[in-house]
């Protein structure tokens, strides 16, 4: 099998807003996204893992993932979750370079 | 005089009961930097088994209540719902070094309802022996969601007026839709239902009131652990916050008793309900709140009022306010 | 007339149960959008104890039963089982639309056996003082087993003939101990070894048997949540699919029935444990089928199988089937 | 110290076939892997994150992480995964280049 | 001949004690490769529960005892944990293959408690009705944390003179604080302090009382199973391991029995108490003591010491050891 | 939006010693970092995920990423931790090249 050139997006946030990002990934095109349990600094305040008891549950990270084989499908994404979300809440998003097997699932 | 002794007394007492005794423990082991955790899954169901039994109760009763004793109540919560809401959003406007965002949020927190501090006052209740309206708990609903509304359409309100974006409004039926969603809102209403139409009255006596205050000592026990977590938040905002979280709760509080003075001249509300009443004035919502605000007034820092509540309103809310309005009641109740 | 009358009156009693709506509260909430959440490391628990609990109580008794009368109903088990599959993949393989490795892996589930559904079946008759043989439930395997082995065997065979690929054969002890390590047989039979071999009767008064309604309750609210959230995953397959979940669980039930009842003449097999026999073979598997199936025909698509059972098969199951049956045998036995 | 090109080869896939995948990773010659618990929606149905009560605990996804400093081998890791499992069961795979500080770990 | 034959009829008893059978169930089912899990969560709370439950009881009870009784056996149990300590350093330093800080890590784990075991042996020292003082829980700290920083503190004496670095000095209060802060240590602490300042009668009888024992069983069957599943880790290391870990327990066991046996000469240690002061030194800590010891000693391979502990000292501690002192009991005390 | 190219380093070591790492990042100066429970295998013992019950509950792996924008600052870090710890303690490290939307946060 051949490997092919693709993007991955990461957007590490709060719980809260993840219905929010998800639906700004599937407008955008994105055939698929992974999502991870996360706890972390940044310049807001900590928020704990999802393990220990929180009394606000909704306030630990997620991180997400989308592979897309389109940069400019990965750039929007980025740009339209920073935009409306990243003045208020908290939450960071980066972008990777990486090689897929199949890439029409992407 | 004897006013003062006897609470003071009960404030003594009360710091012998298990129910502060797990609170004030959360605090001083979290202090004391110990790494003992109770799991985040275990907790949730714990809140979910606490309200749950709250609910049951309150829907069984409600099968054979009088509806119309249940009016006044219900109307006196929604305003001191919006009274706390409007005199924390005025008075935050005053003080100097606040965001306004987290002014509102503040006020909208402390104007909801927590139902951790509920569930520790019905049990000390039943401790005492003093009864009160199985539907009292009921009320929750009717204080919180006015109170989140008002401090939601208020912030928006005031960011509106300082932007240029004129066209967003605030959508008040999907506030009260979240509101209802929450889970602690969501389990309550679901245990009245389940407590008004199925018959679970075996399983709530064999499974959920056994567990009801066990669980609770768990609950209060997290509850302390975060407050002393949080400080380090509240310490990093203006100590406005800490200080209006300190006699916030006492004055809700007694307003909310007097209204109820008023039911219980009026529609004989019993004493142990305005009690209960008072204690949900009090209170500030710990689980459902948060993420409503943080939805609804996303320009204010959770850190302000989630600091404040936790590790200031809450503690207040169950130490000092139930017991205070136990004695008051002694007093003017001459229960 | 009368049965039916009875059926019916039942079934409104059966509504108003704590078993029922739970299952009800659980579609509902989910409906409406709720955020509670049953943490899935409590889920896992719950089942843990309910099956544990089953277990030990089978264990206990089956020190004192008499074998021989197990025998028969463990055979009629085997031949349920086998039927169902047998019964359902010939259905499937004329409907139209209907992929082959999905028509055999929903039959094979249909096949097997749903330990929520039993623990509620059991719950209902401890209610309603139906007495019944406490080995009844160590039937479960002998139904589950032979359903799931069979369907994953047809499915092979025949994706064999219609594949070059003719070397690969079924590994039928694969299956079989695929299957009795799954959490749930596990936990069952673990308890069943305990219940015959330790003397768990103290434990088993003080903790298990006070949690298990109290779980229940708890494990049909999660069911009741599922059945709604994955109606949109059967919306997707072919409609055939809950056609087969509606009234599956019901002839599959009758069927037992039928065969609890020639048990019922020939040893002496009490009214109550039919009743159950009869919940066994309408019953789905929720917890150990999938995976099973899963793995043992990767071709068929779990939303066809999973979407069937849970959003249709297992509450038809817990809300008809039961009553219906309790109702049978009143008519049947004149309990 | 002195940091090395190495490559990441990244599998999301079903928890039930963890085992399988694990399997061949290890056949490979791959000196260790890292599990995540994970969530996500691709073609196939959304798969919820191991936290909310799943009746079917085995269906929700798991992320496995697998570094190797041979390309060939993390190709063949991706090849054989995709051949074996991904016909029947929901995944992705794709490879990312790193760099590592102590190449003879891997 | 009496003695043995007694020993022996318990042995038979204890394995069919539900404590015993859930141990065993799953050292069974791991073998089997079940895939039955108790969830993490699950199983953390469960922890919390019953040392809050054992903390509670000896806080409450502490309250009127007279603690010039608890002099003697305090300090018997620092001196337990301390020669242990050396025993096992000093045989790891002649034993051949054995690397040196492992040795030291595995005879700190020997000295250290196991919570598990000590609940264990509490439950069936109740179901025997053999009276025990209630505080004697309450030298769980005085074993185990002398025991800890012994094994530490040699473990960097050695290193030290076999290193370069001479600067590091050990931070002995530093691994007091690590091990009072631990996960086990702070639940027992924290239940010991309400036991004794709170007045948590009622919420210990109706709901850590009646949790105890069930939670128990299901501490056991994770025990059990994790026994089964680090047996592989411990065939990797020395199998001087395997052998100190069998035999440790009864050794550390009997010392400790004797010394108790002075105590009750001395100032009228229960007999009761003396088996359960017995019990404390044959367990192994397996919650808080490898951590504290990964993070003191971290040049030991957690492998060696936990393999060991876990898959032969607990069972050994827990199946033999606890039937065996209860048989000596008999004798030496005519009990 | 600009993309600038930052870096990514990733810590994957036993939930014991987390304060100590995040300690090591924070006083490099990064500005956030992120943890995600983990399992897996690698030279010495297989670590569960957290989710199985795990008698020593500290055992278990944690993914620690950290964002910067300077490779020195990634480097000091991934030797810091390597020259601390992983003498004694399981843990890998490595660094992947990403692209990030708002550099000064990072
Ligand atoms: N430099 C960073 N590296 C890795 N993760 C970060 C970084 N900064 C922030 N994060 C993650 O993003 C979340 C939100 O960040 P912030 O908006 O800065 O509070 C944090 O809780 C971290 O999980
Ligand atoms: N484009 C994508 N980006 C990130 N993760 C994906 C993507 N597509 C699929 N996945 C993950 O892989 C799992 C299986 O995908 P699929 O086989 O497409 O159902 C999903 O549940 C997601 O967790
Ligand atoms: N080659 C690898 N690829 C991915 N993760 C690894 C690798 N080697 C080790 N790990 C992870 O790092 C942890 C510690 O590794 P080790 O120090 O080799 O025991 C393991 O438990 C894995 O989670
Ligand atoms: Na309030
Ligand atoms: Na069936
Ligand atoms: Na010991």
């Amino acid at each position: 099998m051949q490997l092919h050139p693709a993007e991955k997006v990461v957007v590490i946030t709060e719980k809260l807003i993840v219905k929010g990002v998800v639906e700004i990934i599937e407008a955008a095109g994105a055939k698929g996204y992974t999502i991870i349990a996360a706890g972390g600094k940044g310049s807001h305040a900590f928020r704990a893992t999802s393990e220990r008891a929180a009394v606000v549950d909704d306030f630990s990270d997620v991180k997400i993932e989308v592979v897309v084989n389109d940069k400019s499908m990965a750039e929007a994404i980025m740009t339209k979750i920073t935009e409306t979300y990243f003045t208020d809440y908290s939450g960071i998003t980066y972008i990777e370079y990486i090689e897929v097997l199949r890439p029409s699932k992407f | 005089m004897e006013f003062l002794l006897d609470f003071l007394a009960r404030l003594v007492t009360q710091f012998q009961t298990p129910t502060l005794g797990f609170l004030i423990g959360g605090m001083v082991i979290a202090a004391l930097g110990s790494n003992l955790k109770i799991p985040n899954a275990v907790y949730q169901f714990i809140v979910f088994v606490l309200l749950m039994r709250i609910g049951l109760h309150g829907g069984i009763e409600i099968r054979e209540a009088d509806f119309t004793a249940m009016l006044l109540p219900a109307l006196f919560s929604v305003v001191v719902g919006v009274v706390i809401v409007l005199l924390g959003s005025f008075l935050f406007s005053f003080l100097p070094g606040i965001n306004r965002a987290d002014g509102y949020a503040t006020a909208g927190l402390f104007g909801a309802v927590s139902a951790s501090t509920l569930a520790a006052a019905m049990v000390l209740l039943e401790e005492e022996s003093i009864v009160f309206e199985a539907w009292v708990p009921a009320l929750y609903p009717f204080m919180d969601i006015p109170a989140l509304i008002l401090a939601i359409v208020l912030a928006n309100m005031h960011q509106h007026k300082h932007s240029e974006d004129k066209h967003s409004k605030v959508d008040v039926w999907g506030i009260v839709k979240e509101s209802l969603r929450g889970s602690a809102l969501s389990a309550l209403l679901l245990g009245l239902a389940l407590g008004l139409l199925a018959r679970p009255d075996s399983v709530l006596e064999s499974f959920y009131d056994p567990l009801f205050r066990g669980f609770l000592t768990v609950l209060l026990l997290v509850m302390g652990m975060e407050a002393y977590e949080r400080l380090s938040e509240l310490r990093r905002v203006a100590h406005w916050y800490a200080i209006y979280a300190f006699f916030g709760p006492i004055v809700h509080g007694l307003m909310a008793f007097g209204l109820g003075y008023v039911a219980h001249v009026l529609v004989g509300f019993s004493p142990g309900g305005v009690i209960l009443f008072a204690v949900i004035a009090a209170s500030n919502s710990d689980i459902s709140g948060p993420p409503t605000l943080r939805a609804g007034i996303p320009k204010a820092s959770p850190s302000a009022y989630i600091g404040a509540s936790t590790s200031v309103g809450t503690p207040v809310s169950i130490a000092v306010c139930i017991p205070l309005f136990i004695a008051l009641a002694e007093v003017v109740f001459d229960v």
